[in-house]
C-alpha cells in the first residue's frame, strides 16, 4: 500500500515528493509519471520564477501585480500564502543546486517580467525550467525510498465513497494493467495546451489529470481561462520567452511601428519600463494582435499572420549572456539570428489557468485526493496567470499538497479492498479491449485535429455565444466518434497509440468543460474575452465557474464566490502611473 | 509538427522524401526490419515532423518518444543515418533526395521500434550521487549561498546535460562494454564536483576501471552532443585530477 | 521484465563515419611510436659497438625508408593530436577567466617546435 | 574503497604522449628519412657517441624509452581491445602490452648503462 501516489514527475510532483519524504520518511511515496521525470514539461520553462527578495520590493507589492494581472479572478488567501512562501522556496532550489544567475557580488540576480512591478524574477539565463526540474529529479536521487514508475500511464482514479484509493496504470513498456493502491493521490499531470492546434506545449500536455479528477467527480475550475503568450514561433509553436523583452525587445508591426503604445499599455520608451508596453501583461499583449490583425498591419506567412519581435538593438553579447536559448532556438527552427534579423512570432496557446478545483492545501473535495502545478487551480492565477508565477506555484503548491497529502496518510487507514478490484479490473478490461485493435473507424489524429480546430476557433482570443454554442455540438459528436476510432497497433510493447487514443479522450473532456464555462461566462475577464458581452462584470461574475461532470457525461457549470481580503477589485492599469 | 493543416498537406503533395524506419516488435521480429514511408518534404521539417506525419496518416503503430520538439526534454534522440541526432532538430531537408535511416540508438536494448531502454543510464545517473552535498550547518532558507559568475561559469557547462543520451551512443568504449559509466553522468558528476557550493566526494565512484578509466578519449561524445556539454573534457578533467590524487594522496579535488 | 533486442556488435564500427576513422588512426600511431623506439634503441646499440656505418646502410634500404617516412608521419600526426588535446584535461583559469584552449595548444606547439630545433641542434652541430 | 592502478598507468601514458609528441618525429625526420636520404649528412659517430656518452643524456634517453614504451602499450591495449572486441581478456592483454614495455625499457637500460 503506498501512502502518498503522485501522479506527475514535473516540477510539481517531484516537489510533492521531496516534501512528503521530508516529513515522515517512514511514508511511502511514489511517483507516477507516463514520461521520465526529467522529460516533463516543465524542463521547456524559459524565462523564471518570481519571488521577493529584493530591497524594495514588498509582498503587497507582488500581490497586486499577480491579483491585478488576473483581472480580481484570484482567491487572495491563496495569493497571499503563495507570495509569502514563494522566495524560501526559490531559496530552497538554490540550496538544491539550481545554478540561478548571479550577480557579481554572489546574489542570485533578478529581471524584469511582464505585468511586474519590481524586478523579481529569478532565472537561470533562459533555461530555467530545464535547470529546476534537473535539479529537482537529481535531488529526488538522494531519497532512494521514492519509489518511480517511469513510463507508466494513469488511466483512472480508483473512487469509492467519496474517497480515494488509488489508480489504475498502464506500463507503457510491457502494456501491463495494473491497480495502484494508494491513501492519497496527488494529481501532478501539468497542463492542456495540446487540446489547441498552435501552442507551446509538450506532446504529453493532454490534460490527463484534469480528466481524471473530472471523471472521479471532482469539480474543475475556471477552465475558459486559457492563456495565449504573444510571442510563439509562427510553425512550431515555440516559444520566444517574455525575457526577451524583459531584456528589452520591442513588439512592431509591418511598417515597425510599437504598436502597443497603441492599446493604452503606456509609450515607448528605448528602455524597458516595467508594467508597460512590452512587459504588459500576456492577456492584453495578445488581444492587442488580433486588433493589429485586423487592421492589416501584420505580416502574413504560410502559418499564419505575425508581427516582429526585435532584440537587434541589444546586441550579440547581451543576447548570449541573458537569452541564449532564444538565439538557439531561432537559429535551429527559423534559421535567423535575432541579432541581425527580426523574429516573426504569433500568440500562441501556452497555459491553463483553470484547473482542479483545490483548496489552499492543494485538497480536491473527494477525501485523500490532491492536486498541484498546472493541473490545480487554487486559485492565484485568475483569469490571466503572469509570467514566472507559475514556476514558484508548482513549488509553493506541490510542497504543500505534498505535506497535506502525507499527513492525511498518517492520520488514515488504507481503504476498502473490494472495490478497488472491481474498479481495477472493469478498467483493466476496457483497456485490453481497447487493445484488440480495429482495422476500421476514423484515425485518432483526425479526430484530434477536428478537436483541435474546434477549440481554436471557439475558444481563442476572442469568443462569441453562438461559436460557442456550435462547438459544444461539435464535441459532443467527436466524442461519440471517437468511441469508435482506428487501432492498427495491437502490441503489448510500447504501444504508443493506445495512450494516444486514452489522451484524445481526456482531451475531449477537457475541451468540453472549457467550452462550457466560456460559454456559460457573460463578462470579458483577462485571458476571457467575449464580443458580445466585452465588458467585466462584477456583480454577476466575480466568480469563479465550477463545472461537474453530470450524471449524462455532460458538463455541467456553476459558479463559486471569489476570496477577496485585501484588494478590492479595480482598474487594470498598464503603462499609466 | 504543430498544426497539420489541409493546406499544408495540399502543398507538400508534390514532392517526397522516404524514410527507412527500423521497426522491431518483441515477440514478432526476431531482429528489425526496415519499413519505407514516403513523407511530404517540407522545407521547414524535422525527421521527427516526418515521423509523427507517418503516425498521424501511414501507419498507427509505429512507435516512438518525443514531448517538447523543442531540442529540451531529451526524449527524441534516434539514428538517423548512422548518425545519433536530436530528431526534432534534424531537418528533413539535410538529407537531399533521402531516403533518410531512421534507427533507435545505437547500444541500448530495443523495446520497440524506435524506443530504447535507458533505465540502465538511470541507475549510473543515480550512483554518481548528483545532488549538492553540504557538511556542517545548513543556511536558513532566508538566504542564499553566494557564488559569483566566475565560480557559476565553472561548471554551467556541465549542467546543460538533457539526458539525450547520444553521447552513449556515439562512444564506442559505452557500445562496446555497457558497464562503462560513460560520458552524461560523468559530465553530471564534474557538475557538481566544480560546483563551489559542494563539498561532496566523487571519487570512490568516478576513480574505477569502467569509470573514468574505461575512457579511450575517443572524444565522439562531444561532437555528437547537442547541448555543447563537453563530456569528453569533464572525463579527460577527472582523469587527471583522479590521477593526482592517487600520486598526492593528501591532495583533495 | 522484458530486456530487449540487442543488435549483434559492429565489427567494422571504426569505418562507420570518418570521425572513429580518425580516432583509430589516432590510436594506431602508437605502433608506429613503439617502432620509433625500437629504431632508436638500434641506434643506440649501433653507437655502442660502433658499427654505425652498417646502421646507416640498413637505414638507407628503400623498405626501411619507407617505414619510416610513414612512422614520420604516424608521430607527426600524434603530436598534433595529442598536443591539441592537452587543453581538455587541462583547464586553465586565471581570475575566472579560462584561457581559451587555442591559446593552450599554441603554447604547445611553439614548445614542439623549439624542442625539435633544440634536438636537431645538439645532433647537427659539428663538433 | 575498490583500488585501481590505472591512474598510475595513465600518468606514465600521458607522460609518454607528451615526450613521444615532443621528441620522436625530428628524430625519426633526422636519422629515418633526412640522413638515409642523403640530404642531410651523417654525424661523425664520435660526436653522437660524445652526446650519448653524457650521463644526463643517457638519463633523459632511459626515460623517454620507458615513457614512449608505456605510452604505445597503453595504447595497444585498448586498441585492440576496442577493435576485435576482446576486452574480456584485458588482463592478459595488459600484461602482455605492459610487459613488453618493461622489457624495453629493461633492453635500453642494458644498452645505455
Ligand atoms: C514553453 C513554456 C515556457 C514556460 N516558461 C515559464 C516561465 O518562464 N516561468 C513560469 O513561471 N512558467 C513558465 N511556463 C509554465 C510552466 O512551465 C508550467 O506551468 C509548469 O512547468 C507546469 O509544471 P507541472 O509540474 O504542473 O507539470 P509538468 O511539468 O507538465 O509535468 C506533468 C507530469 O505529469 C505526468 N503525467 C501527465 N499525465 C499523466 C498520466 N496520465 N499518467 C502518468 N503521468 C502523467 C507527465 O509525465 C509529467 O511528468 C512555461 C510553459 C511553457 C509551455
Ligand atoms: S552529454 Fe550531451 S549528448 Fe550526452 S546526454 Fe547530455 S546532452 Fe545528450
Ligand atoms: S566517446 Fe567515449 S571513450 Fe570517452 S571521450 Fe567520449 S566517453
Ligand atoms: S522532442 Fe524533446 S528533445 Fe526532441
Amino acid at each position: 500500500m503506498i501512502d502518498v501516489l503522485i501522479v506527475g514527475g514535473g516540477g510539481a510532483g517531484l516537489r510533492a515528493a521531496i516534501a512528503v519524504a521530508e516529513r515522515d520518511p517512514g511514508l511511502n511515496v511514489a511517483v507516477v509519471s507516463k514520461v521520465y521525470p526529467m522529460r516533463s514539461h516543465t524542463v521547456s520553462a524559459e524565462g523564471g520564477a518570481a519571488a521577493v527578495i529584493g530591497i524594495g520590493d514588498t509582498l503587497d507589492e507582488h500581490c497586486y501585480d499577480t491579483i491585478s494581472g488576473g483581472d480580481w479572478l484570484c482567491d487572495q488567501d491563496a495569493v497571499e500564502a503563495f507570495v509569502a512562501e514563494a522566495p524560501e522556496e526559490l531559496i530552497q532550489l538554490e540550496h538544491w543546486g539550481c545554478p540561478w544567475s548571479r550577480e557579481s557580488d554572489g546574489r542570485v540576480a533578478v529581471r524584469p517580467f511582464g505585468g511586474m512591478k519590481k524586478m523579481r524574477t529569478w532565472y537561470a539565463a533562459d533555461k530555467t525550467g530545464f535547470h529546476l526540474l534537473h535539479t529537482l529529479f537529481q535531488t529526488t536521487l538522494k531519497y532512494q525510498d521514492i519509489i518511480r514508475y517511469d513510463e507508466w500511464y494513469v488511466t483512472k482514479l480508483v473512487v469509492d465513497d467519496g474517497r480515494v484509493h488509488g489508480v489504475v496504470a498502464v506500463e507503457i513498456r510491457t502494456g501491463r494493467i495494473e491497480t495502484i493502491a494508494a491513501k492519497t493521490v496527488i494529481l501532478a499531470t501539468g497542463g492542456c495546451g495540446r487540446v489547441f492546434p498552435f501552442t507551446t506545449n509538450a506532446a504529453i500536455k493532454t490534460g490527463d489529470g484534469m480528466a481524471l479528477a473530472y471523471r472521479a467527480g471532482a469539480p474543475l475550475k475556471d477552465m475558459e481561462f486559457v492563456q495565449y503568450h504573444p510571442t510563439g514561433l509562427p510553425f512550431t509553436g515555440i516559444l520566444i520567452t517574455e525575457a526577451a523583452r524583459a531584456e528589452g525587445g520591442w513588439l512592431i508591426n509591418k511598417d515597425g511601428y510599437r504598436y502597443l503604445q497603441d492599446y493604452d499599455l503606456g509609450t515607448p520608451t528605448p528602455t524597458p519600463k516595467l508594467r508597460s508596453m512590452e512587459l504588459g501583461p500576456r492577456d492584453r499583449l495578445s488581444q492587442a494582435f488580433v486588433h493589429e490583425q485586423h487592421e492589416g498591419r501584420t505580416v502574413d506567412t504560410p502559418y499564419g499572420p505575425v508581427v516582429y519581435l526585435d532584440l537587434r538593438h541589444l546586441g550579440e553579447r547581451k543576447i548570449d549572456a541573458r537569452i541564449p536559448f532564444v538565439r538557439e532556438l531561432c537559429k535551429s527552427y527559423q534559421n535567423l539570428d535575432p541579432a541581425t534579423d527580426l523574429i516573426p512570432v504569433r500568440p500562441v496557446v501556452h497555459y491553463m489557468m483553470g484547473g482542479v478545483h483545490t483548496d489552499i492545501e492543494g485538497a480536491t473535495p473527494i477525501a485523500g485526493l490532491y492536486a498541484a502545478g498546472e493541473t490545480a487551480c487554487v486559485s492565484i492565477n485568475g483569469a490571466n496567470r503572469l509570467g514566472s508565477n507559475s514556476l514558484p506555484e508548482i513549488l509553493v503548491f506541490g510542497r504543500r499538497a505534498g505535506l497535506a497529502a502525507a499527513d492525511f496518510a498518517r492520520s488514515h487507514k488504507g481503504g476498502e479492498a473490494a472495490a478497488v478490484r472491481t474498479q481495477g479490473e472493469d478498467e483493466r478490461r476496457r483497456l485490453e479491449r481497447a487493445r484488440e485493435g480495429k482495422r476500421t473507424g476514423e484515425r485518432v489524429a483526425d479526430l484530434r485535429e477536428l478537436m483541435q480546430h474546434t477549440l481554436e476557433g471557439a475558444a481563442g482570443i476572442y469568443r462569441t455565444g453562438d461559436v460557442l454554442a456550435k462547438a459544444v455540438d461539435t464535441l459532443a459528436d467527436l466524442r461519440e466518434r471517437a468511441e469508435d476510432v482506428r487501432v492498427e497497433d495491437v502490441s503489448t510493447a510500447f504501444n504508443t497509440e493506445l495512450i494516444n487514443l486514452q489522451e484524445l479522450h481526456t482531451m475531449l473532456d477537457v475541451a468540453q468543460t472549457i467550452v462550457a464555462c466560456a460559454l456559460n461566462r457573460q463578462e470579458s475577464r483577462g485571458a476571457h474575452q467575449r464580443t458580445d458581452f466585452t465588458a467585466r462584470d462584477d456583480d454577476a461574475y466575480l466568480a469563479h465557474s465550477l463545472v461537474h461532470r453530470a450524471p449524462d457525461g455532460t458538463p455541467s457549470v456553476g459558479l463559486l464566490p471569489v476570496t477577496i481580503t485585501r484588494w478590492p477589485p479595480g482598474e487594470r492599469v498598464y503603462g499609466r502611473d | 509538427m504543430t498544426d497539420t493543416t489541409q493546406e499544408v498537406r495540399q502543398e507538400a503533395g508534390t514532392r517526397t522524401i522516404r524514410l527507412e524506419v527500423a521497426r522491431y516488435r518483441p515477440g514478432e521480429d526476431a531482429e528489425p526490419v526496415f519499413q519505407g514511408y514516403d513523407v511530404p518534404l517540407m522545407a521547414d521539417w524535422a525527421v521527427l515532423d516526418g515521423l509523427n506525419y507517418v503516425k498521424d496518416q501511414l501507419d498507427g503503430s509505429l512507435s516512438y518518444r518525443w514531448s517538447c520538439r523543442m531540442g529540451v526534454c531529451g526524449s527524441c534522440g534516434m539514428n538517423v543515418n548512422g548518425e545519433p541526432r536530436l530528431t526534432c532538430g534534424t531537418f528533413l531537408t539535410e538529407y537531399g533526395e533521402g531516403p533518410v535511416r531512421i534507427e533507435p540508438l545505437k547500444g541500448f536494448p530495443v523495446i520497440r521500434d524506435l524506443v530504447v531502454d535507458i533505465d540502465d543510464f538511470l541507475a549510473k545517473l543515480s550512483s554518481v550521487r548528483p545532488w549538492l552535498i553540504r557538511e556542517g550547518e545548513e543556511l536558513p532558507l532566508t538566504t542564499e549561498y553566494a557564488q559569483t559568475p566566475e565560480q557559476l561559469e565553472a561548471y554551467k557547462q556541465y549542467s546543460m546535460c538533457i539526458n539525450c543520451l547520444l553521447c552513449y551512443s556515439a562512444c564506442p568504449v559505452y557500445v562496446l562494454d555497457p558497464d562503462f559509466l560513460g560520458p552524461a553522468a560523468i559530465a553530471l558528476a564534474q557538475r557538481y564536483n566544480l560546483d563551489s557550493r559542494d563539498m561532496g566526494d566523487r571519487f570512490d565512484v568516478l576513480n574505477l576501471d569502467e569509470a573514468v578509466w574505461g575512457c579511450t578519449f575517443v572524444g565522439e561524445c562531444t561532437r555528437v552532443c547537442p547541448k555543447h556539454v563537453d563530456p569528453a573534457e569533464a572525463i579527460q578533467r577527472y582523469k587527471l585530477t583522479a590521477a593526482l590524487r592517487s600520486i598526492l594522496p593528501w591532495s583533495k579535488r | 521484465m522484458t530486456t530487449g533486442y540487442r543488435p549483434r556488435r559492429d565489427a567494422f564500427w571504426f569505418a562507420r563515419t570518418r570521425s572513429y576513422t580518425l580516432f583509430v588512426l589516432r590510436e594506431l600511431t602508437s605502433v608506429f611510436v613503439a617502432w620509433s623506439i625500437v629504431f632508436l634503441l638500434m641506434l643506440i646499440d649501433a653507437l655502442a659497438d660502433g658499427t654505425l656505418p652498417e646502421f646507416a646502410a640498413l637505414a638507407a634500404r628503400p623498405w626501411m625508408i619507407a617505414l619510416n617516412v610513414l612512422a614520420l608521419a604516424a608521430t607527426c600526426f600524434h603530436a598534433i593530436t595529442f598536443l591539441n588535446l592537452a587543453p581538455k584535461a587541462t583547464v586553465v583559469r586565471l581570475d575566472g577567466w579560462r584561457v581559451p584552449a587555442w591559446m593552450i595548444q599554441g603554447g604547445n606547439h611553439s614548445a614542439w617546435v623549439l624542442v625539435s630545433a633544440l634536438i636537431a641542434y645538439f645532433i647537427l652541430r659539428s663538433p | 574503497m575498490k583500488r585501481t592502478v590505472e591512474p598510475y598507468l595513465w600518468l606514465l601514458f600521458s607522460g609518454g604522449g607528451v615526450v613521444a609528441a615532443f621528441v620522436l618525429p625530428v628524430f625519426v625526420l633526422l636519422f629515418g628519412v633526412l640522413m638515409p636520404l642523403g640530404l642531410i649528412d651523417w654525424p661523425a659517430a664520435g660526436h653522437l657517441q660524445a652526446l650519448a656518452g653524457n650521463v644526463l643524456v643517457r638519463l633523459a634517453l632511459l626515460g623517454a624509452v620507458v615513457l614512449c614504451l608505456f605510452h604505445a602499450a597503453h595504447r595497444i591495449r585498448f586498441t585492440s581491445e576496442e577493435l576485435l572486441g576482446i576486452a574480456r581478456f584485458d588482463l592478459v592483454i595488459a600484461v602482455l602490452c605492459y610487459g613488453g614495455a618493461v622489457a624495453g625499457g629493461v633492453v635500453a637500460g642494458l644498452l645505455l648503462f
